[in-house]
């Protein structure tokens, strides 16, 4: 069981926390404008990285504040946490474009 | 009570049949293959058996980065069923039931299914509704099903608690019959004896590290032990598919996440059949040997790590013993944890990628072991006909884009 | 009942108490400080149990828990499956027997007390042997917080098992002073039959205590029987010592063959003699000790076989004390039926072994070396690298916050582990920034005598014949070298291949005395290094722990928490029968004396529609949005809009995910311009705000409104029925409750007695119905204030059946039930509470989908059976018939779903509700429900089946 | 009409914490005025309300005649033992809302527990993971955590950690209080079941 370093309580139990999965994945600005296809990316697709990975969590038994972390899925350390209001140093490296999955 | 002094040695294990004298070669791989099968687990190999012997396609390379079938296939809990809600899973699972049914004597290998049921308990009103909702559907759809009031679940399996005095009494439970389990390293052994026989080449240590593409096609596979040329490429690999999907920059909505089980020492016979519990979250049967095997929930992060957080464990621990009160002395022998690919709407992903030769094959969640033999046989089709087979058709990577989802969450029962 | 093999004095054991305990139905003695091996031993027994698969007898092999040999079932004070005798304490009235493989669980459930606790500490040590002691010691010193556990009843480890002396005593002396010391520093914690079993990240160490399992049938009740410790340190010590290896030879599985320092224990720490006549084999000078030890204590030592051709320094220590030496000989075989009569000793040089002789001995004390626990290291994930010298695997590397020492860590060596012990917690402390302590004596120990090299020998050459097939590398598994061998010849490289194969190291020892061995036997069968044959992976947890110390106080009532309202107990009065929504306990229904479920709901049903009935809706979900964007923020979150609500009115409000499908459904009561109520379903509520936090945080930082849980700060109590404004208006006389004046959907503020209360006209049922809000300090005197005021009017109690029938009789789903995250607000017939004035809210793009424009998704219609009797089972499929009126085969063709289905009084025949393929252009048709058998023809309707023009609404 | 009563979720549960011994006392908190504050300019709102409201996360600091707790970084709790409900609320609500803050009365969203004695840390161990020696959680420290299954918030009272507080939702104090009952049994030696 991890100690999860929560921005504002400080390291906490794992079990405090919620995941909520890939961070920086804005929602559309204009939702009406985009395809379909688009449409499907932002509601279904998340990144699925193995190693560094941005992501985000809740301390949901604790102080209920969002926030975002980059954590290595293959060992599951935690290399930083950071506030929503934070800069992400990391967000766009850890950002990969991709090719669409049209067939 | 006490049986006193030992009797005539009890000799448990002795019914677990000894493995062949051989089983398979370690070649070196060839330059090409007509078909290279990405993932040398339960799903890679079925799908290798069936190429041979369904369609005669036999220059093929099963690639696999570790051991054989020592990634899910040798960490899950073995529970086969077919009592899914949709129509479009009940189709692949049954029809993967009916093959786990003759899978013995096509694999001439002893596999070990003991069709022993499986019970899924409801312990809300609402359970009650969707049991019975899954219990109708699966009978129209030919899948043996029935519905069990609590003193009926006792008859199924005594040591279950079904007093009314417990946090979540057992309202009922569906049950169907023909499901059971069976022994994964035998499983996964039989299809790869079987696949080396007709000259299928199973290469172990030989991890994928890229590919090598020509617009629509992929080439070519490089690996650690080489490049190696591919007419068609099938991605099996469970829980690592995003690595590989990645390397094609082919996007899949599936995160991996750490799901872990465990065994108990050996056990006289206590437990005849499957337990399955949504509310009270545990999965529980007895295998041969007599340990009992039960399956954790999915730990909540994305993780490689092949391990899980210990309080899953023991939040199982508590489950058990709540449902079944005689576990409390039973010992935790070993745990362990797999990798399982969830995609959004619980069911798999199988079938054409943005690739014109490459074939995808994820998604399975905790649902991977039972289908094996039913994706085995679809892929294999699939691949061989360049056409999707009908079982595998709705699942298709462009449903999320339509919205057409076969959602397994709201109205399955426990999803293993 | 006598114990010929008990010691005429030492040991650990107390001599002044006898206890009698039972095993294979023979009755026995012991000593406190036995354990149930030792008292066996003593009385000349080392059968145990017989084979798993092959059937021949088992003994006592080792003297803790790598002991392969010894497993035991217990029958009394309480069943407990398969433990080892060795790790078993002796206690009065013990009845236990011997196992061939399987355990027995108790048919009774198990009363004992379990339970779990946290502990912080900076250094945590794992095993007080020398090294751990030894580090605790510096630890504690520095007034560092400490926790020193140890799987033994009592601390010393190895010096438990020998004669070692330290500043020229007894070394147990230090040990008792050590331990004293460590008791008397107020940070430090120390456990014994205390086991490490796991060790996790951020230095998580969780470890089982067995609290009261010494005390047999003496066991206080109020006590936990076994505790899990949940101990997070910021520095871990591993000092958990070494087991010892076997040599694989034919027959090794005789009783009376035993590990040669299991003997020094068992004599040592028991006072007992495992045998008269003993051989003992060896590939390195720790077995000499034994050998020595055992001669003092009076056992005929036959020889001493040292499979080195040099054989040992310590040679001429044994032939001054008359014991024979064989160097560069092994032992081949054993002779004897149930027990061993001869060791069959060889010459051995370069991997040949010479002609055979057979000496006679009771006992075959056995050392190939010495395998480092390195368990817990291993479990934190550390690289163990093998090292060709002492054949074994080591720690590769330094880990953060997790130290190896003694002889986890290959330091075999007393002197050696005390002053590794105390570098190793010098360095935690130094790394945690804690000065370490300035007085921090090490005690004198005697200068070691230089060990002569051991020699690998994984195995000596089968020359019985027996082809392997009686050499056991996996006495718990029946697992022999034949086994091994045929693995490999089957194609299999990876020791993970072969483990399975063999089914080596599955068995209750998971491996401790096999692992290492199959790397060995493996790698020379394959002609590769050991290091790339590697171990299997080492799993937690280290020894077996009950599924019930897991579980430990989270049983019974403590498995999960149960909700109830403030009104509860007033419930339990009044004879409600309860349903579980979520974890909250809502009743369902009050019946009457005499009364079943149906005829309750049919009275209830009848209060509310024809009188007044009262409900404790309190379960329902509320949160406070408060602040200048409060509106904003709802109209980004329902599918209808928030923002044009007035103040002191109400709206029902629908709730989508991203991905159109409906999650939760409400009213919403607009307080103030910026603040507003909201109601969300009894399992929504928690889901509903975290959704609302996670985009107002995450998304939506900017916008300025908080949102805060108030499910317990009200209760809300619907007064429904046409007689429930005469009620409202009696208990409330200074509010009009006049149609005009309190329109429906509007809310009104109120006092009673003082206490603010608020009132407003929603209604689930379709009928005339005022919700009553109250902070829950007074929602049993309010509750009863209603009850009074209503009595002319049969003001009736009713639970939620009742609320369901009246809600589906009006077409109001319940999310959740009649939905299950596949269905859309139009799907459910309610395109009306879909804005189309706002640019977008959560969810609208996906209602643009192609699969929401399918003309046949499911929608939600009403089903009325025409028979007019049967009640749909809820969950019941729905199909069409072939022109024929014949089911066809299947697969069948389904149309959907029974949702709800109930009984209706206001009907006065069933009814249901269903989700319909293409439901609503199916009305007026008839479709099948199959029940029990049968096709029950039903008529698909409108959702809404009781006053469909809402005229009651208003009274 | 008689004046209306209050009712207790514990009633129940009375006797069985009367019978506790003095090491592990466990006591019902009478009912109190609480509010939750949310606002960003602390030092203005600590100026209006006339109390201090702590910045330092997991925290808690005596206010007028209750306590402020931090809750987060925007949001405290505050209560009183002479405002009702109502009257706090408003002085609050004056307080903060010209600030952009915002106020909610949870005086009945949870009920209080005051835990004392030597062994109470014991009884709070089995269930609380977080660090509760007096050297990390002295008086003044408080936390928003899991007591076995139900969130609470916890507050230190002394520097001894023999005196705590423990705030839960109200539909959970049956549950917490059967809990802490339980924990206690092996320090109540008089009791055998």
């Amino acid at each position: 069981m991890q100690l999860i370093e929560c921005p504002w309580c400080g390291p906490r139990e794992e079990v405090e926390f919620h995941y909520g999965g890939q961070a920086h994945v804005p929602y559309p600005d204009h939702p009406a404008e985009v395809s379909d296809e688009e449409w499907a990316h932002y509601v279904f697709f998340r990144d699925n990285t193995k190693g560094r990975f941005a992501e985000r969590w809740c301390h949901s038994a604790g102080c209920r504040r969002w926030f975002n972390a980059i954590r290595d899925t293959a060992t599951y350390r935690f290399e930083s946490v950071h506030r929503l209001d934070a800069p992400q140093p990391h967000a766009t490296e850890l950002a990969r474009s991709r090719r669409s999955t049209a067939p | 009570m006490s049986p006193g002094p030992s009797h005539a040695p009890r000799t448990p294990g002795a019914d677990l049949p000894e493995h062949p004298d051989f089983l398979w070669r370690d070649p070196e791989p060839k330059r090409s293959y007509d078909v290279v099968i990405v993932g040398g687990g339960g799903h890679g190999l079925a799908t290798a058996h069936y190429l041979a012997k369904n369609h005669g396609i036999t220059n093929v390379a099963v690639l696999e980065k570790g051991w054989l079938a020592g990634g899910n296939m040798a960490r899950n809990t073995t529970i086969i069923r077919s009592n899914y809600l949709w129509d479009e899973s009940s189709a692949i699972y049954e029809q993967s039931l009916k093959l786990w049914e003759g899978l013995e004597e096509d694999l001439g290998y002893p596999i070990l299914f003991s069709q022993r049921g499986v019970l899924n308990l409801a312990h809300t009103l609402q359970d009650v509704r969707d049991s019975v909702r899954r219990v109708e559907a699966n009978k129209l759809n030919g899948v043996d099903a029935e519905w069990l009031e609590p003193d009926e679940v006792r008859r199924v399996c005594p040591i279950v608690n079904t007093s009314t005095d417990i946090r979540y009494p057992v309202l009922g439970a569906t049950y169907q019959p023909r499901a059971g389990i069976a022994k994964h390293d035998y499983v996964a052994w039989g299809f790869a004896r079987r696949a080396h026989e007709a000259g299928i080449d199973l290469i172990q240590d030989c991890e994928v590290t890229g590919f090598a593409t020509d617009g629509n096609r992929v080439t070519g596979v490089q690996t650690t032990r080489g490049t190696i040329a591919a007419g068609t490429v099938a991605l099996c690999a469970a829980g690592q598919t995003s690595v590989l999907t990645d390397m094609l920059g082919i996007r899949v909505p599936v995160q991996s996440h750490p799901l872990q089980a465990l065994v108990s020492e050996l056990l006289e016979p206590v437990h005849p059949t499957v337990v399955m519990s949504n509310a009270v979250h545990v999965y529980v049967s007895q295998a041969h040997k007599g340990e009992l095997v039960m399956g954790a929930g999915v730990d909540s992060y994305n993780g490689y790590g092949q391990r899980g957080a210990f309080h899953v464990i023991e939040r199982q621990m508590a489950a058990a013993v709540e449902l079944f009160p005689v576990f409390a002395r039973a010992h935790l022998l070993r745990t362990w944890a797999g990798i399982v690919d969830t995609s959004p709407d619980a069911s798999p992903i199988v079938g054409r990628t943005p690739y014109d030769n490459v074939y995808l094959n994820c998604g399975w969640g905790t649902g991977g072991f039972k289908a094996t033999p039913g994706v085995g046989w679809a892929l294999a089709h699939t691949i061989a006909h360049g056409e999707p087979h009908a079982n595998v058709a709705p699942f298709t990577l462009d449903r999320f884009v339509t919205g057409a989802l076969v959602d397994e969450h709201g109205a399955a029962a426990v999803a293993h | 009942m006598t114990s010929p093999f008990r010691t005429a004095e030492g040991g650990r054991i107390d001599r002044a108490t006898t206890l009698e305990f039972t095993f294979d139905g023979q009755t026995h003695t012991g000593h406190p400080g036995d354990t149930l091996a030792s008292a066996l031993l003593a009385a000349g027994r080392h059968q145990v149990a017989t084979s798993i698969k092959l059937g021949p007898p088992r003994g006592i092999a080792a003297a803790w828990a790598e002991d392969p040999g010894g497993l035991v079932q217990i029958e009394e004070p309480f069943p407990e499956p398969m433990l080892l005798a060795t790790t078993v304490e002796l206690h009065d009235g013990l009845v236990a027997h011997g196992l061939p493989g399987q355990g027995r669980l108790a048919e009774i459930s198990d009363s004992a007390r379990y339970d779990a606790v946290h502990h912080h500490v900076d250094v945590l040590v794992v095993g007080a042997g020398p090294a751990g002691l030894a580090a605790a010691l510096t630890a504690a010193r520095s007034g560092a917080r400490v926790a020193l556990v140890d799987d033994q009843s009592e601390a010393g480890g190895s010096l438990l098992s020998g004669t070692d002396r330290l500043d020229g005593g007894p070394a147990l002396e230090w040990v008792a002073a050590a331990v004293a010391e460590l008791a008397g520093h107020p940070e430090v914690l120390h456990l014994q039959r205390t086991t490490a079993f796991g060790s996790y990240d951020d230095g998580f160490v969780l470890a089982l205590e067995r609290r009261t399992d010494h005390l047999g049938t003496a066991a206080p009740k109020h006590v936990s029987r076994q505790r899990v410790w949940r101990l997070r340190a910021r520095s871990v010590v591993v000092a958990t010592g070494a087991h010892e290896r076997p040599v694989v030879f034919s027959d090794n599985d005789r009783p009376g063959t035993m590990l040669a320092g299991a003997a020094r224990t068992f004599l040592h720490r028991y006072g007992v003699l495992p045998g008269r006549q003993a051989v003992v084999f060896t590939t390195n000078d720790s077995a000499y000790d034994a050998a020595l030890d055992l001669h003092r204590a009076g056992v005929r030592v036959q020889a001493v076989v040292d499979a080195r051709p040099a054989g040992s320094p310590r040679r001429e220590e044994c032939e001054r004390a008359g014991i024979r030496v064989l160097s560069g000989a092994v032992v081949t075989g054993t002779q004897g039926v149930e027990r061993i009569t001869h060791a069959r000793v060889a010459a051995f040089a370069d991997g040949e072994v010479g002609a055979v002789s057979a000496i006679a001995c009771d006992v075959l004390l056995v050392s190939g070396g010495w395998n480092p626990a390195v368990h817990l290291f291993s479990q934190a994930r550390g690289r163990l690298r093998y090292d060709e010298a002492l054949g074994a695997f080591l720690p590769a590397e330094e880990l953060d916050g997790l130290s190896v020492t003694g002889a986890a860590a290959g330091v075999f060596d007393l002197a050696g582990c005390l002053t590794d012990g105390q570098r190793v917690a010098r360095a935690a402390l130094t790394a945690l920034a804690v000065p370490p302590p300035g007085e921090d004596r090490l005690p004198t120990a005697p200068e070691p005598v230089a060990p002569a090299a051991p020699l690998v020998l994984w195995r000596v050459p089968d020359t019985s014949g027996a082809g392997g097939h009686t050499s056991f590398v996996d006495l718990q598994r029946d697992a022999t070298v034949a086994d091994i061998e045929r693995a490999v010849g089957a194609g299999l490289r990876s020791i993970e291949h072969i483990k399975r194969y063999t089914t080596i190291g599955t068995a209750h020892d998971q491996g401790k005395t096999s692992g290492v061995l199959t790397s060995g036997i493996t790698a020379e069968l394959l002609g590769v290094p050991v290091q790339a044959t590697g171990t299997t992976t080492f799993r937690p947890p280290y020894t077996p722990v009950a599924f019930a110390a897991l579980a430990g106080r989270d049983r019974g009532r403590l498995f999960d928490p149960e909700r109830v309202t403030s009104l509860h107990d007033w419930h339990v009065a009044a004879g409600a029968v309860f349903e579980d929504v979520g974890q909250w306990k809502r009743p369902r229904h009050y019946p009457r004396p005499g009364e079943d479920m149906e005829a309750a709901v049919l009275r209830e049903c009848a209060a509310a529609r024809t009188g007044v009935g009262l409900l404790d809706g309190s379960t329902l979900g509320k949160i406070d949005v408060q602040g200048p964007d409060a509106a904003v923020l709802l109209d980004r979150l329902y599918t209808n809009l928030m923002s044009s609500l007035k103040v002191g009115s109400v709206r029902y409000g629908v709730m989508c995910g991203v991905d159109g499908m409906v999650i939760d459904d409400g009213t919403v009561l607009r307080l103030a311009e910026d603040r507003f109520l909201l109601l969300t379903t009894t399992g929504g509520a928690a889901k509903v705000l975290d959704w609302m936090e996670e985009w107002a945080q995450t998304e939506w930082p900017d916008l300025r409104v908080h949102c805060t849980s108030v499910t317990e700060q009200w209760n809300t109590f619907p007064v429904v029925g046409p007689r429930s404004r005469d009620v409202i208006g009696a208990v409330f006389p200074q509010v009009d409750v006049a149609n005009e004046a309190f329109p429906f959907m509007t809310w009104r503020d109120a006092t009673l007695d003082g206490v603010p209360v608020r009132l407003a006209r929603i209604s689930f049922s379709g009928e005339l119905a005022f919700e009553v809000y109250v902070n829950p300090w007074y929602g049993v005197a309010v509750w009863e204030r209603l009850l009074e005021a209503g009595r002319p009017y049969g003001i009736t109690p009713y639970g939620t059946e009742t609320m369901h029938v009246l809600r589906a009789e009006k077409g109001y789903p319940i999310i959740g039930q009649d939905t299950d995250g596949t269905v859309t607000p139009h799907d459910l017939g309610m395109a009306w509470a879909v804005s189309k004035k706002k640019p977008d809210f959560v969810g609208k793009r996906s209602f643009a989908r192609q699969a929401n424009q399918d003309p046949l998704r499911k929608q939600l219609v009403g089903l009325l059976p025409v028979d007019r009797r049967t009640v749909l089972p809820e969950g019941s499929q729905i199909v069409e018939l072939h022109a024929d009126g014949q089911l066809p085969p299947p697969p069948v063709p389904m149309l959907g779903h029974v949702t709800s289905s109930y009984r209706s009084a206001e009907l006065a025949r069933p009814f249901a509700l269903a989700l319909v393929k293409g439901g609503r252009s199916r009305i007026g048709d008839t479709v099948h429900v199959p029940v029990d058998g049968t096709l029950v023809p039903v008529e698909v309707t409108g959702s809404v089946l009781v006053d469909p023009e809402g005229a009651r609404r208003d009274g | 009409m008689a004046e209306l009563l209050r009712t207790h979720p514990l009633e129940a549960w009375s006797t069985a914490l009367e019978r506790l011994p003095d090491t592990v006392g466990i006591t019902v908190e009478p009912f109190v005025a609480m509010a939750v504050v949310r606002l960003g300019a602390v030092g203005a709102a600590s100026e209006a309300l006339g109390a201090g409201l702590p910045t330092t996360p997991n925290t808690w600091v005596p206010a007028g005649s209750g306590r402020a707790v931090w809750l987060g970084p925007d949001e405290w709790l505050l209560s009183s033992t002479t405002d009702t409900p109502e009257e706090l609320e408003a002085r609050i609500r004056a307080a903060v809302v010209p600030l952009g803050g915002s106020v909610t009365d949870v005086s009945a969203q949870r009920i209080g527990l005051r835990l004392t004695g030597e062994r109470v840390r014991d009884v709070l161990a089995k269930g609380c993971s977080i660090d509760l020696h007096p050297r990390v959680f002295g008086r003044g420290s408080s936390a928003q955590t899991l007591l076995g299954q139900a969130g609470v918030v916890l507050m230190a009272l002394s520097d001894a950690g023999d005196d705590f507080v423990v705030l839960v939702r109200s539909s959970f104090a049956g549950y917490l209080a059967d809990w802490l009952l339980d924990a206690a049994l092996e320090f109540t030696p008089t009791h055998d079941s």
